[in-house]
């Protein structure tokens, strides 16, 4: 795998300096609709921008497919993607949001990490039309960072993430339910990532104690441990019904694997919604078996499973983030043309306001997986499933909402 | 009985940083000079073997068995050794320690993300291997107290490696010539030896003690995953080295057991967001009250 | 145009960042602990304006004092290590910081919204900018002001009697001691006025963001510090400002299409400059013959 | 046996050496004298190797050996006891011993590191401790001892006397004295410029990096001599 990625990527680098420009455009559009894509795509969680990207690709080579965009004057775009890196640190993440809106694009997907999501949308418009806000005026539409709470930061920032407090307080539900002699649960937190640390304390916890649990108490780690005894010799001995586990796949599978160790004894294991990922199966199947993940992302309906398709051409795979991309896209196309956006290089900041508007009026969008509730904060209820590692592969467990 | 069972897990994790900063004393002592890309090169060559074993697969009919990924990722981290020598040390003014410095600097940079490239940056799984040598992962004496059979053996591999180690430099001649370079550089060229060679060999070594600790760290840990353990370990390497001594290996080797225990009675203390905090002030201390260190020589010169 | 004043923005905190560590390195000290420095800045400028409500202005004077106080106490310890050890001494102090601003909460309740910093969920809503109005050009501006301010004192400081000293202390601390120099107050004034330019632009970069936590000040932000004056040689403060501009502008900026490769390319550039040029891409020399191909005269033996 | 040419060795632009030409006869004790600064160490270090002449060509035995790496040098025959002793602290007097027989590959090793001590008592006393802990005078043996393990037929010896006891000066050219004796031929860097006259065969005055004047002991007054060896013509 490492030797084929790296075939790969020597190849990408041949390209990229040799200088392939983009396509031409073809005689059957009209004009450009320019969506800019940006995210991760160095660092560590580089996979991130690799499958937003991906998925943003395939979703506008399926638009085009179509037909491309109708726009305001009935002519048809053409959904061209640019996607930049921004590393995952804050400020190139603002930097990049300053060069999409110095350039031709009339929105943008991203960014896929929250620490770089939450000063992004700090230095947008906080409301829109304040006069004395000189914040930046451009529509972002978030497809991964999912930290919770933060499209209320800007009039701007919309979201199409899931919804953790939703997918955990219904999941701790269905948890009593089904298995009502189960008392206790105890904590694992990845303390200094920001998601799983905000998910742990403001969703997890609340949510087990409202189910009725009994939270016995939680371990607590670092993104960089390697190694987990101390922390998992205390969560042997509280002896808990549910381990519910707030992190990433690069800790999950450390921690499995010395709880397997250890002989750590539970009833259920509840993980984080971004850790039901390829990483994980690939990390630790065996340790992560039956481990239960509320995710609005599964390929069980047959628009998922061609978005699912679409990305493993551009060698992303669709997950519960990047597969937020492509319904983005989608619901981009579907705004821009109820908005009837002009794509006509004056008319870029009206096209930007008319597209924010669009986003904000949403009540409803179509999912891959079901039927989206946006709200006006920016945020978005999406629908979700309980997915279970089996071998090598996630298999629904559970569908709430059958 | 909590604390007992905190300081043996420390210490036996402690061997992990003990081997990392035993190559980071080894090339100090010798070039003066601090490798930053050390331990980064050293999981490059983890790497390496993870990547071979990928291909032909571990154990199989054809596949690789264990200790072979050992000796690959070994004799990769000595080449790569050789490379950092190579574009960090060969060719930079002997007398301007900042150059490099920042060229390793660079080197660390650059190791990082030409494996986040091959990667994706996503985990990669290292066969468990060290898993095998005990039926039970764990040597449980009680309820109470366990061991990590795995860690045992990382130890106890540490042990023989430094050992090893020890008798090259005092049994050999090319361990002669290392000590030599190391004390009196002047006057080991007057004996005939060759500096440049000698800090190549002692890269090489260093980089093959590096590689092996980078795939039995794969192997403990179960996982590679660069970015996040390098940098980390990098530091906690560093500071091993100036609490054992600059250029002192016993004191790597005691002062890396002891940050690895210091740090978990402070995880069972204070808790994991303030351990290294806890790891820092130690640090600190042995700045102010002792800064040759454990076993380091009289002043702290450059 | 956005795009290019928030460019103007970061060359300029980067280079205030950049000069913190130069003043340091003028003494032959390095410094890992500059993010360090400038978060406490960061974080204490932050809290006045946005829980004080304070003005920007004297938040970032207090930030910088601050900074300044801290680094002066590492100063004293300082001294006692040197070269490499300073080094990991200094890595240690930066990583330090980073950890206590980890564990650090201290929230207050304004309008049922709970602001201030929240440990690892960092210190979020620091918007003096956009709430007073300040468009992307202001603030560029305004950095820009401190930026030239840091430059002009650093490079008067270069000038005078002080950069001499600094500078005799660098190449050879025993002779410039035996020569009557002090090399406590020098080292540690060397660290103080590190300190408070890096708080300094701490404070600022705080408000840039508007959102700080405590991996932006790692490791990658400490190297950034010293890799400027590095690349741009120690001759003067002009090399410092010209290799935020190539690091930022060119390799960061110009380069982003590269996308994937521009991280490889900035290790190996590092390690390019170091084999070839150690002294930096405008050290004394390449500037001397720069200034020699201007007026027409050639390279003097002197130079 | 030694031939210098004229050779220039410079560091950076600085020329230390401007043209520096001598000899050193086989059998006999050449003195080089001069003031601090006049490029003395320069010179041994020239043609030790550890310098490279930026011109003029230093011959040994008939055969050119300008600019070799020190350890061909050795093995020609040339060793050079540095200026300072540069002992090996963190070794003990025997691996000291062992690296200053760090070109040979023969097995007489261990019999003449006996004869050493034979001829350093004092060193066999010591042989297990750290070089580091030996006295100043302990040191320059030991630094000649390891000098000597190269089995040299020609010594380059910089400064011996200096920072020593007057005792331990005259041990020190005592030793000088009788390798010479036993067929060593000796080039000998002194500041100690009465000591050295009275045992060497014919002397240099170096002065600013050239040679200013040669010949033996008796050819110059001897207060003359001593002045412009510590304080260089300045009258």
């Amino acid at each position: 795998m490492i030797v084929k990625r790296f075939y790969l990527f020597a190849g990408a680098a041949a390209v990229a300096l040799t200088g392939v420009s983009g396509t031409a455009l073809a005689q059957k559009f009209d004009r450009e609709v320019h969506i800019a894509g940006f995210g991760a795509k160095s660092g560590v969680v580089r996979s991130f921008g690799v499958n937003t990207e991906g998925m943003m690709r395939a979703a506008a080579d399926k638009i085009n497919a179509g037909g491309g965009i109708k726009l305001g004057d009935g002519k048809m775009g053409k959904v061209v993607v640019t996607f930049y890196d921004d590393r995952c640190r804050a400020e190139e993440g603002i930097s990049v949001i300053r060069r999409i809106a110095s350039g031709k694009f009339v929105v943008a997907v991203g960014p896929t990490c929250s620490n770089v999501a939450e000063p992004l949308f700090g230095i947008l418009q906080k409301t829109v039309d304040d006069k004395s806000d000189s914040g930046l005026q451009f529509p972002i539409f978030t497809d991964t960072a999912i930290k919770g709470g933060l499209a209320k930061i800007s009039a701007w920032a919309f979201r199409n993430v899931p919804n953790e407090t939703e997918m955990y307080k219904n999941l701790f539900a269905w948890v009593k339910k089904k298995w009502p002699n189960l008392k206790t649960v105890y904590g694992g937190v990845e303390e200094d990532f920001a998601h799983s640390r905000f998910t742990w304390y403001k969703v997890m916890d609340k949510q087990a104690k409202a189910a009725g649990f009994k939270v016995l108490g939680r371990a607590k780690w670092l993104l960089a441990d390697t190694n987990f005894t101390t922390q998992v010799r205390a969560m042997k001995k509280a002896k808990a019904d549910i381990i519910s586990i707030s992190s990433h796949p690069f800790t999950l599978c450390g921690l499995l694997k010395e709880m397997r160790r250890q002989r750590v004894k539970y009833k259920v294991l509840i993980g984080l919604t971004s850790s039901s990922s390829m990483e994980t199966l690939q990390g630790c199947a065996r340790q992560a078996k039956g481990i239960i993940i509320p995710t609005s992302f599964a390929p069980v309906t047959a628009a998922a499973k061609e978005a699912s398709a679409g990305g493993a051409k551009y060698k992303a795979s669709a997950d519960l983030h990047s597969a937020a991309a492509w319904e983005n896209m989608m619901v981009l196309k579907q705004v821009m043309e109820s908005k009837g956006v002009m794509a006509k290089a004056g008319t870029i900041q009206a096209d930007r306001r008319k597209i924010r508007d669009g986003l904000a009026a949403l009540k409803n969008t179509q999912g891959l997986i079901g039927s989206i509730k946006r709200h006006k904060s920016g945020e978005a209820t999406k629908p979700f499933v309980y997915v279970h590692a089996q071998g090598k592969e996630w298999k629904i467990l559970h569908d709430p909402n059958k | 009985m909590d604390y007992v069972q905190a300081i043996v897990d420390g210490l036996l994790f402690g061997a992990v940083y003990a081997l990392i900063g035993i190559g980071f004393t080894l090339i100090f002592g010798v070039m003066n000079k601090i490798n930053m890309a050390y331990a980064a090169a050293s999981f490059a060559g983890a790497y390496v073997s993870l990547g071979i074993a990928q291909v032909v697969g571990l154990s199989g009919d054809f596949g690789l068995p264990p200790f072979v990924m050992f000796l690959v990722s070994a004799v990769a981290g000595g080449v790569f050794a050789y490379i950092v020598y190579l574009i960090c040390f060969r060719f930079t003014p002997d007398h301007y320690e900042l150059a490099s410095l920042m060229a390793t600097i660079g080197t660390l940079l650059m190791v990082d993300e030409m494996v986040v490239q091959a990667t994706n940056g996503e985990p990669q799984n290292y066969p468990e291997v060290l898993q095998g040598i005990f039926d039970n992962p764990m040597l449980e004496f009680s309820e109470e107290f366990a061991i990590r059979g795995d860690l045992l053996t990382l130890f106890i591999v540490a042990v023989i490696a430094t050992l090893g180690l020890l008798w090259v430099l005092f049994r050999t001649k090319l361990g002669l010539a290392t000590r030599a370079v190391a004390q009196q550089r002047m006057a080991a060229q007057l004996c005939g030896i060759r500096v440049d060679r000698t800090n190549a060999t002692t890269f090489v070594i260093a980089g093959v003690l590096g590689g092996l600790a980078g795939a039995m760290i794969g192997a403990v840990v179960g996982t590679l995953l660069q970015s996040l353990v390098v940098i980390p370990l990098t530091i906690k390497g560093l500071i091993v080295t100036v609490i054992g001594g600059l250029g002192s290996i016993p004191g790597a080797i005691v002062g890396g057991l002891m940050v690895g225990a210091f740090e978990n009675v402070f995880l069972a203390i204070r808790g994991v967001t303030e351990r290294d905090m806890y790891v820092m002030l130690l640090l600190f201390v042995f700045l102010a009250f002792r800064p040759q260190g454990l076993f380091g020589r009289v002043a702290v010169r450059d | 145009m956005d795009f290019y004043f928030g460019m103007l923005q970061i060359v300029g905190l980067h280079t205030i960042l950049g000069l913190s560590a130069y003043i340091i390195l003028l003494t032959g000290q390095v410094s890992m602990a500059q993010a360090g420095f400038m978060s406490i800045g960061a974080y204490i400028a932050g809290m006045l304006t946005v829980l004080a409500e304070m003005h920007l202005i004297p938040a970032m004077l207090i930030g910088g004092v601050a900074a300044a106080l801290v680094a002066c106490i590492v100063g004293f310890p300082a001294l006692r290590v040197k070269g490499l050890m300073l080094v990991v001494a200094t890595i240690a102090f930066g990583e330090f910081i980073r950890i206590f601003w980890f564990n650090f909460d201290y929230q207050i309740s304004r309008g049922g919204v709970k602001l201030g910093p929240e440990g690892g969920e960092g210190f979020k809503q620091i918007r003096f900018f956009p709430e007073n109005g300040w468009s992307t050009l202001d603030v560029a501006i305004f950095i820009w002001v401190v930026a030239g301010a840091v430059i002009a004192a650093v490079w008067w400081m270069d000038r005078s009697r002080a950069g001499k000293v600094l500078r005799a202390v660098g190449e050879d601390d025993l002779a410039a001691q035996s020569a009557g120099i002090n090399l406590t107050v020098v080292k540690v004034s060397a660290f103080t006025a590190g300190g408070f330019i890096a708080g300094l632009g701490g404070s600022v970069y705080a408000h840039y963001t508007t959102h700080i936590e405590h991996l932006n000040f790692d490791i990658v932000m400490a190297t950034f510090a010293i890799i400027y004056p590095i690349l741009g040689g120690l001759s003067n403060v002009f090399g410092t400002i010209l290799a935020v501009i190539f690091v930022q502008v060119f390799l960061l900026e110009v380069l982003r299409p590269l996308g994937d490769l521009r991280n490889l390319l900035f290790g190996a550039m590092i390690i390019v400059v170091m084999n070839f040029m150690p002294h930096g891409l405008f050290s004394a020399q390449v500037a001397s013959r720069i200034k020699g191909v201007f007026s027409g005269r050639k390279e003097g033996a002197n130079a | 046996m030694l031939e210098v040419n004229d050779i220039v060795t410079a560091y950076g632009k600085i020329e230390a050496l401007k043209g520096v030409s001598l000899s050193v006869p086989e059998g006999q004790i050449t003195v080089l004298l001069g003031p601090n600064g006049a490029g003395k160490t320069t010179t041994l270090m020239s043609v030790a190797g550890l310098l490279k002449p930026k011109r003029g060509s230093v011959t040994f035995e008939g055969q050119d050996i300008t600019g070799r790496q020190p350890g061909t040098i050795v093995q020609r025959g040339i060793a050079l006891v540095p200026e300072n002793r540069l002992v090996f602290p963190d070794m003990n007097v025997h691996d000291n011993l062992k690296t200053g027989a760090y070109v040979r590959n023969d097995n007489e090793i261990e019999s003449d590191i006996e004869s050493i001590y034979e001829r350093f008592p004092r060193l066999k006393e010591r042989y297990h401790q750290h070089a580091g802990t030996l006295s100043g005078g302990e040191q320059q043996m030991l630094a000649v001892a390891r000098a000597l393990m190269a089995r040299p037929k020609l010594m380059l010896m910089d400064e011996p006397s200096l920072g020593l006891a007057p005792m331990i000066v005259e041990e020190i050219f005592r030793i000088i004295h009788d390798l010479n004796q036993e067929g060593t031929s000796i080039f000998l860097v002194e500041q100690n410029a009465n000591m050295a006259l009275k045992i060497a065969h014919q002397f240099y005055l170096l002065e600013q990096g050239l040679v200013t004047f040669s010949g033996t002991p008796g050819d110059m007054d001897e207060n003359e001599v001593i002045q412009r060896a510590y304080l260089g013509t300045t009258a």
